[in-house]
């Protein structure tokens, strides 16, 4: 059993970014998201600061500084995009103008509660930006996450030990062991990568899973 | 892919049902679509609001459907404008009904719905007849009404020039309730005067960014 | 004893308009206004349907049907003016950023009350245009308008017989007889034309005018 | 005559008080008036309330003026961003106060005061530690947070083109803040790239009209 590595996450989730979609993709593993979008699709990725038609990191010498997303990296713009003002950008979210948010976070809890902005750790100060807006904003939001933290701890819990983003917002959640969609009670398994099993699963997991019907196989390329 | 653009007024009007709450752009006959209101009224819906700055004016565009009875209710500022006629003869017949709303509150409820908000606090109206049966509150020493989001199922807009993507320009004062109303609604259906490649609009010039935008027709281009 | 006509009335009031103001003229005699700006003076003249920089009318060839005016006629663009949307107008005259409002009224009551959208005249239907959002949001209101109605009725009352536009907006006030400031309890008279003299003006006024000080003369040029 | 560009960076932060609110511009580095915070530095107001998305990168601009210790609160939504040292240095030591507004929110609340609303209904933080003591209400099902202007004594702006009248364009995603801020605050300052003649200025691409503009300095080139 291997699981998968950020890049076969993001890969995964791409999978499931209809063509024609406006998309926010949030910093991290989502980010990823665009180099995977199977090529076929037309997908317009939205910036925070202002830019619909997000493109790939510049080539080497065409950087602008002028022309960076909201995870303050240098961007490019496709033929499509536009520029518009930052008041305009968080319309688009929090109108429900986008089709999908893919977010990272700490934990998601049944129901769909994500808790995605602060851990509350007195080292530095706290951070929201955009997260709040999304996570209520956008038509549909699914996270990117590992599924247990680096000390062996689920992700997928009952109830978030992390102040909320916001409560009942989390639709599907693609993890390095599985996708899963949310209930209000528990979570339902959707797929799995290959050679786990359910109990296995259940163990990793802080939350009843449900599996309605047999869980497909996780099947990535090498990334 | 992405391509909005639809081959003919009849599919840029299909699917837009009785009972329908239509925003209506122009500025007296300015950035009217007026082929739109044509193509609705050979549609047949029936039973529409209608929210509009003016009530129409001579016998095209939105006069032709009130003049055909189809338009149970306008929400405007100004009913009357250039040659007001079919309005002013539906009005004191009471075959329609006329609600009045303060221009700038009239933009505002559709940005408001727009933004994904609740509602807001305004200025204007207090102390008035147009504010009766309206809360008010006091916030920092001065009275504002509560003004409630104004939504449509769907909104006609007129534009200059758009790409298949449903980017948006205007000419002058062309402009005016377009922006607003093609982000206000569930459909929005951009009548245009040409059509031109991706990447062929200035994206620090768009105004109208094409998440907005539903359907794209050239009236005499069609496909 | 000759009062002045509606162009003469537009004169005084362009007279006491700053270099640099931002302005927005309604329609009737407020809109005469432009035609009177000292030629030293740059004002910049406001459209609620999306321009600032309002030029002059057109020269015979030269109009262009998607640029009028709020009162619906074509007008021209100066050097330095700017297209925008609606609700930017419209945020323009709510947010206090414009100088000055020229309005035409049916009645001004002591305090400042205006009453300029309605007679409730059960031949027409009502319209409130963008009267209410001006008298609110302009960060000072002046009115151009007959000293009486033409059945000789005081227009400065103590207490507005029409619909109120909005209560105590009004500041000062350019008659064809007078120009007087708003008072709490009366109206305080600053000039007035040859040959009138107080009494027989306060004879024309519903309520008690203040002469704190010599009134001026009116002098305007023939027009 | 309008000339709203001023000779020297002194001037253009001329009269900022202690304890003024300054709307900060920028996203992360893109887009921020450097100039200007190194000026109000050298004019040495303090006890400020800086408004920003982010709380300032490296040691110049907002950052220099925190390090100085000019900054009491930060109004912001993200303060960690590129290089974060000063404020986070200042924060652990417990010298500075930091509120936190997710990134809609901020740029909404600017807008609401710049529309001259009394507040609105935010859906964003609703449920969530952010929401804690603002008055909260259900409309048309759904939960909302009542959120207040945000208004600026002076707002810092960073363009790249504008005219005498104040006219301002902007590059690429450097537009972000930009517009909003500027329309929000009582004093509105631009850092700009270049000063072009009046009328160079497409009125179509104008993204600021000069209405919502006090002064404009070109850093190098001082008149």
């Amino acid at each position: 059993m291997m699981p998968l590595n950020r890049r076969q996450i993001a890969w995964r989730a791409a999978q499931d970014v209809p063509d024609g979609a406006y998309v926010n993709l949030g910093i991290g593993i989502p980010t990823l998201v665009a180099d995977y979008k199977p090529a076929e699709r037309e997908i317009v990725f939205h910036s925070e600061n202002g830019i619909l038609g997000v493109g790939p990191a510049p080539a080497p010498g065409e950087e602008d500084p002028d022309l960076i997303n909201a995870g303050k990296t240098l961007v490019t713009l496709l033929p499509g995009g536009a520029y518009f003002t930052h008041s305009d950008a968080f319309l688009m979210i929090r109108g429900g103008h986008l089709d999908l948010a893919l977010l990272g976070a700490f934990e998601v809890a049944i129901g769909g509660d994500l808790a995605n902005w602060t851990t509350d750790d007195p080292n530095m100060s706290p951070g929201v930006g955009g997260a709040m807006d999304l996570a209520v904003g956008a038509r549909e939001v699914r996270v990117l996450m590992q599924h247990m933290t680096a000390k062996g701890e689920p992700r997928l819990k009952r109830r978030c030990r992390y102040p909320l983003t916001a409560p009942g917002c989390v639709k599907r959640i693609y993890t390095d062991h599985a996708v899963l969609d949310v209930a209000a009670d528990g979570f339902i398994l959707r797929e799995m990568i290959p050679g786990l099993d359910v109990a296995t699963l259940q163990g990793m997991t802080d939350a009843p899973l449900h599996v309605p019907a047999p869980p497909g196989v996780i099947a990535t390329p090498p990334l | 892919m992405i391509d909005k653009q639809v081959a003919t007024l009849a599919e840029a009007v299909a699917g837009i049902q009785d009972g329908a709450t239509i925003l209506c752009s122009g500025f007296g006959a300015v950035g009217s679509p007026d082929r739109l209101f044509q193509a609705l009224l050979e549609q047949g819906a029936t039973d529409l609001i209608a929210v509009s700055n003016n009530a129409g004016s001579g016998q095209i565009g939105l006069a032709a459907l009130i003049k055909a009875g189809r338009v149970r209710r306008v929400i405007c500022s100004y009913p009357r404008t250039t040659d007001p006629v079919v309005f002013e003869e539906e009005y004191r017949a009471g075959r329609i009904e006329l609600e009045l709303v303060p221009q700038g509150t009239l933009s505002e409820r559709m940005r408001c719905a727009a933004a994904g908000l609740g509602g807001f606090w305004s200025p204007v109206g207090v102390g008035t007849r147009l504010a009766e049966g309206k809360e008010e509150r006091e916030i920092d020493g001065k009275r504002y009404v509560l003004e409630l989001p104004l939504k449509g199922d769907a909104a006609f807009v007129r534009a200059d020039k758009a790409d298949r993507w449903g980017n948006l320009t205007y000419r002058k004062s062309a402009r005016n309730f377009n922006p607003v109303m093609a982000m206000a609604a569930t459909l929005t259906v951009a009548e245009v005067g040409e059509l031109v490649p991706l990447g062929a609009l200035d994206p620090e010039v768009i105004v109208t960014p094409g998440i907005f935008v539903d359907r794209i027709v050239v009236p005499g281009g069609e496909a």
